[in-house]
């Protein structure tokens, strides 16, 4: 399954884990971030529409 | 105490308080560098360890002014004072706040930005070692150069002034001790200094910081 | 508790302005310090609350009592006026900053950021620190600067209130604050002109 | 400030109402997020589990499924930012100023996939993670103005403000830094690969290391429409917060 | 010379403060504008002097007819009263300061740094900044804070004597000047909280 | 516009003004160089004309963040941009005001501390020259970086962190000049692209400095 990566092994491996943590975490912070906004948002729309 | 320190930490971290940008500073001054002495990496090794103190050096320094003097704008400072709580500590806590917030992050970022300079192998833990002694001193020293200018307007180019001889010693054993580690020697000697540079100065400087702030506030 | 003063003489950049002030302020008290624009109110307030020496004169009972709230307000505009406020008590030791809030009308303003206030608003903010500090003795300069007349009532009320616990409060001021208190006109006490000719143990 | 006018019609421009863009991309989003991942997907094992290696390079060559995409979308990234930032200059349109601003952190994002792929690709090829060749370099000074871009955004709380001030910064910022290109470039001549992606296909990456290269470029730039997308529904929620909130307080009176 | 204020929307931090405001300011006459804390009056005094835009309405014979005193007075502290003035005198290409003085009484502070004033004897030196710059329409935002009664005196004598010159004025403040003048209560158009649901074009 | 210049040079002649700061900056960093590389000195003749542009760029970073905030703080900058003078020539008094008190100054004193960092001796004119030619163009780039932050409280930090991306070219072609001058090369190509982006910004970007400075007065 592995394909012989031969003596730069590491060098790729790395490479892609750092790629996709960093991919990955960009993704997850925006889900985040947009998750908590959108609630937070709500939240407000909710009190304010009550108030008037 | 807590209180005060809390609150210096919830200010810088908040919009527009500043977090990060001593290490955005380091980063370009490092980034600088090559730009202006040219890119050949043997000469950026041989003094990249100079290099990075002497950025993070100015990248304390540059943090310094919004140490104190934005407490003196406002008025908290004459508040502080009148408060239950001894200037003296008042300072220290003021230095460890800005430690926190700038030597520590500096501290951490220097490694990374030793690769930029092509900084030798055995360097980088050296490196690490001898910023994670030297900083503290930086702070508390620069903290009682801004206690010194804190009456004038922007008074940041005299603080820097001012603070730039007395950082001298730091910065000649905390680089002493990069530059040996990097290049293998020996390193127990500066090393040692600079750990005795940092405890004297985190144990007395506050009380000078202290007394030359009640004359300020005068 | 009573803050006395004898004989006190009060100098602002290296010359007096004035001498030979004498009062006592006693608890429950409230003391209008009057007097035309520079002649040394500011440097009489600052000096009680120990921030500078006096040039001869005693001061007894002002020894960590005294709370002060100066011509700026010691307000940072990143923190929220609930976090201003409470650092200010934690400072302080006391923890409840809800009667400041209720007291200067700032429940409405609790979460805002200081530095979204309008002048007067950032105004109550400075005052309500008075609140929260415990402290026996208020030293106010110009309070109701840029404040508009419900909310001068408001601060009229509050140092009532404080007065009514056994407070005292020491207010410089220009204006009628609509409170009963003493007045001491400062103007009679400016400092005469020192003498030209010994230039002995000072420059003068 | 007059808020955003909206054409009528059903133009382009129409777009531009926040609430039409967040319905639009709303419906868009879950395809986009689907396509991006499989292209991702596909044009990365691809790359890695069936692709030769290089007889130069040997098995690093993989590293270009990664490093080619990102470092393109670094820079298209920032062109995407300073068109949406002329928008709003010139037609005043909110959502493209916020665009503008969820766009920034996905480019930091890929400058720093270019930059640390780059660095790790460097150590077997050169000898060394960094050298100051001139596309590296330039790409650091990239990242320095997308951080300095990031920074005044923070920095302003004004949303109008700060979306004037920060247009103004990245067209100011585009000349400085095609000028830093050419000075870079004049300072020191590089180690770097040239462009790949030319119509001359001779000279350039054989077939077999192509076809992947360009399903992985497709995945980069679908996910960063779908983020884009996504962040700027974000940004428009968190404006619309502070706008609720503003009104809130009006509302309550002087806070009395 | 008149300036005319039609239908006039204003907003501070992106949401409207005061709508539907109009008045006119004739040569020779003064107003005063009066309204709670944060209910906008600094914003409207800087929309007319041009410093922010408009929301909606016009703004008719202000144009470069305006000299604007803000709640800080552009004072710098190591240059002298006299020096402070005759710069602001020469930017506005009129140049003698010598009627300034007299006017606010700062003939004996004229040598001394701005910075070594009071907060009162600034303010003057901030009021009469207005004297030189020629300028035909006054705009003034809570003038009097920290002056003494004397003071506030020689300002409304100021005014007065700008008034009879053909000048016209326009003030917000919280006391009283003794200024014969019009009254505008900003209260009343106070704006309304823009609709809520629609969240269209803008994100209300 | 005379009279705003004038006024600018006073107050940076005034004690506090922090006129002659920046020159003592500039020498300081110059001194602190060999403590954080070593003495040797071919290293340092090596690395000079860099460390010479280097420092005088921070000199003049440094001292921008007193450009305009002063007067934005004390509303001198409402007063001005009611005042009969267009924006755009207030923001280029001010950049000229800057350039005089800060950037002629270390143009100056480049050569004197070239003697300290062992400059070989053809260096001394082109660096000068270099100097002469670029420091206009870091006064008025810092100008436009001034009014980007003069709203921000002690923005200091992060003015520098907008400003020294765009101090690349400058700083890049001027340490050339100054580099190939000190080692006898030919200067004249990247003396010509230093003189261009000078008079670029010098053209241009006042305009930019004005509209984004009524934006932040709004
Ligand atoms: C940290 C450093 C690096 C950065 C910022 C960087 C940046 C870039 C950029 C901007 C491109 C342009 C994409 C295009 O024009 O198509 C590119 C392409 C490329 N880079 Fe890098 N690079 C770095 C290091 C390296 C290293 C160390 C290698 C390997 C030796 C490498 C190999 C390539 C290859 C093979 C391409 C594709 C273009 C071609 O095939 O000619 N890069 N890189
Ligand atoms: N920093 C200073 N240096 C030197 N003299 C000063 C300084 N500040 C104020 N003075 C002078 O000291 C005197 C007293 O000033 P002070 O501020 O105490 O007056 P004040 O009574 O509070 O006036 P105001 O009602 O205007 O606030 C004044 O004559 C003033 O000119
Ligand atoms: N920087 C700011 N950002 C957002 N809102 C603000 C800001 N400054 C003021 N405001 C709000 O705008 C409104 C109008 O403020 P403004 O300063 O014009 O009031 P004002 O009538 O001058 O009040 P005062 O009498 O207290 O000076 C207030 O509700 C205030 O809270
Ligand atoms: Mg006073
Ligand atoms: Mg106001």
């Amino acid at each position: 399954m592995m394909p012989d990566l031969g003596k730069y092994a590491d060098t790729v491996i790395s490479a892609y884990i750092v790629s996709l943590l960093l991919l990955a975490a960009i993704v997850a912070l925006s889900v985040w971030r947009g998750r908590r906004v959108r609630a937070e948002m709500e939240r407000i729309e909710a009190r304010v529409s009550k108030h008037g | 105490m807590i209180a005060l320190l809390l609150r210096d930490l919830r200010l810088a971290f908040r919009a527009g308080g500043g977090f990060g940008l001593g290490l955005a500073f380091f980063l370009i001054v490092t980034v600088l560098v090559p730009f202006s002495v040219g890119p050949q990496s043997d000469l950026l090794a041989t003094i990249a360890p100079g290099v990075l103190w002497l950025g993070a050096l100015l990248a304390c320094l540059l943090s310094l002014d919004r140490l104190l003097a934005l407490d003196w704008e406002d008025g908290s400072l004459d508040l502080l004072a009148t408060a239950p709580l001894p200037l003296e500590a008042t300072v220290s806590v003021k230095a460890l706040a800005h430690w926190i917030t700038t030597g520590l992050p500096l501290v951490l970022a220097a490694p990374v930005l030793g690769v930029l300079l092509n900084l030798p192998g055995p360097g980088f833990s050296w490196l690490l070692v001898s910023l994670l002694l030297g900083t503290p001193a930086l702070s508390v020293i620069g903290t009682f150069g801004a206690a010194l200018t804190v009456g004038l307007k922007r008074g940041g180019l005299l603080l820097s002034l001012l603070v730039l001889p007395l950082y001298v010693p730091t910065l000649i054993f905390g680089a002493e001790v990069a530059r040996r580690g990097a290049v293998g020697m020996e390193t127990s000697t500066p090393l040692l200094l600079l750990a005795g540079i940092t405890a004297g100065a985190v144990a007395l400087l506050p009380f000078a910081s202290a007394a030359v702030l009640r004359v300020n506030l005068r | 508790m009573t803050l006395t003063v004898s004989d006190l003489s009060i100098a602002r950049g290296g010359l007096p302005v004035l001498e030979g002030l004498s009062f006592v302020l006693e608890p429950g008290r409230a003391l209008i310090l009057r007097g035309p624009n520079g002649i040394g109110k500011t440097t009489l307030l600052r000096t009680l609350a120990g921030l500078q020496p006096a040039l001869t004169g005693r001061i007894e009972g002002a020894e960590d009592r005294i709370a002060y709230a100066a011509h700026s307000d010691g307000i940072k505009p990143t923190l929220s006026v609930t976090e201003n406020l409470a650092f200010w008590a934690s400072v302080f030791g006391t923890r409840d900053i809800a009667p400041a809030l209720d007291a200067f009308a700032l429940n409405d303003l609790a979460g805002r950021f200081a530095g979204n206030l309008s002048a007067g608003q950032k105004r109550r903010l400075g005052l309500a620190r008075m609140l929260v500090t415990g402290r026996p003795i208020w030293m106010l300069d110009e309070p109701t600067v840029s404040l508009d007349r419900d909310a001068v009532a408001l601060f009229a009320d509050a140092v009532r209130a404080h007065l009514g616990q056994g407070g005292s409060a020491l207010i410089a001021t220009h204006i009628d604050l609509g409170l009963e208190a003493e007045v001491l006109e400062v103007g009679p006490y400016k400092a005469a002109p020192p003498p030209l000719d010994d230039f002995d143990g000072g420059f003068l | 400030m007059p808020m955003s006018r909206t054409d009528k019609a059903n133009t382009f421009w129409s777009y531009a109402n926040p609430k039409k863009f967040l319905a639009t991309t709303e419906r868009m989003l879950p395809v986009l997020w689907v396509l991006a991942f499989a292209c991702l997907a596909i044009g990365l094992v691809w790359g890695f589990f069936f692709t030769p290696d290089d007889y130069r390079q040997g098995s690093t060559v993989k590293i270009i499924y990664l490093h080619v995409p990102s470092a393109l979308m670094a820079i298209n990234t920032w062109l995407m930012m300073l068109v949406t930032s002329l928008i709003w200059l010139i037609r005043r349109h909110h959502v493209s100023a916020l665009a503008a601003r969820a766009a920034a952190p996905v480019g930091i994002a890929f400058t720093l996939i270019a930059l640390v792929t780059g660095a790790i690709w460097g150590q077997p090829m050169w000898g060394t993670w960094w050298a100051w060749d001139p596309r590296l370099t330039s790409f650091l000074i990239l990242f320095l103005f997308y951080l300095g871009y990031v920074a005044l955004w923070e920095a302003i709380d004004d949303p109008d403000t700060a979306a004037d001030l920060t247009s103004v910064l990245c067209l100011v910022g585009s000349v400085f830094a095609l000028l830093s290109r050419y000075a870079v470039n004049f300072w020191n001549q590089g180690l770097h690969q040239g462009a790949s992606l030319s119509l001359d296909k001779e000279t350039n990456v054989a077939d077999v290391f192509y076809q992947p290269l360009l399903v992985a470029i497709a995945g980069f730039v679908l996910l960063f429409v779908a983020l884009v997308f996504y962040r700027t529904g974000t940004e428009i929620r968190a404006r619309r917060i502070k706008a609720l909130l503003a009104r809130e307080r009006a509302q309550e009176g002087m806070g009395r």
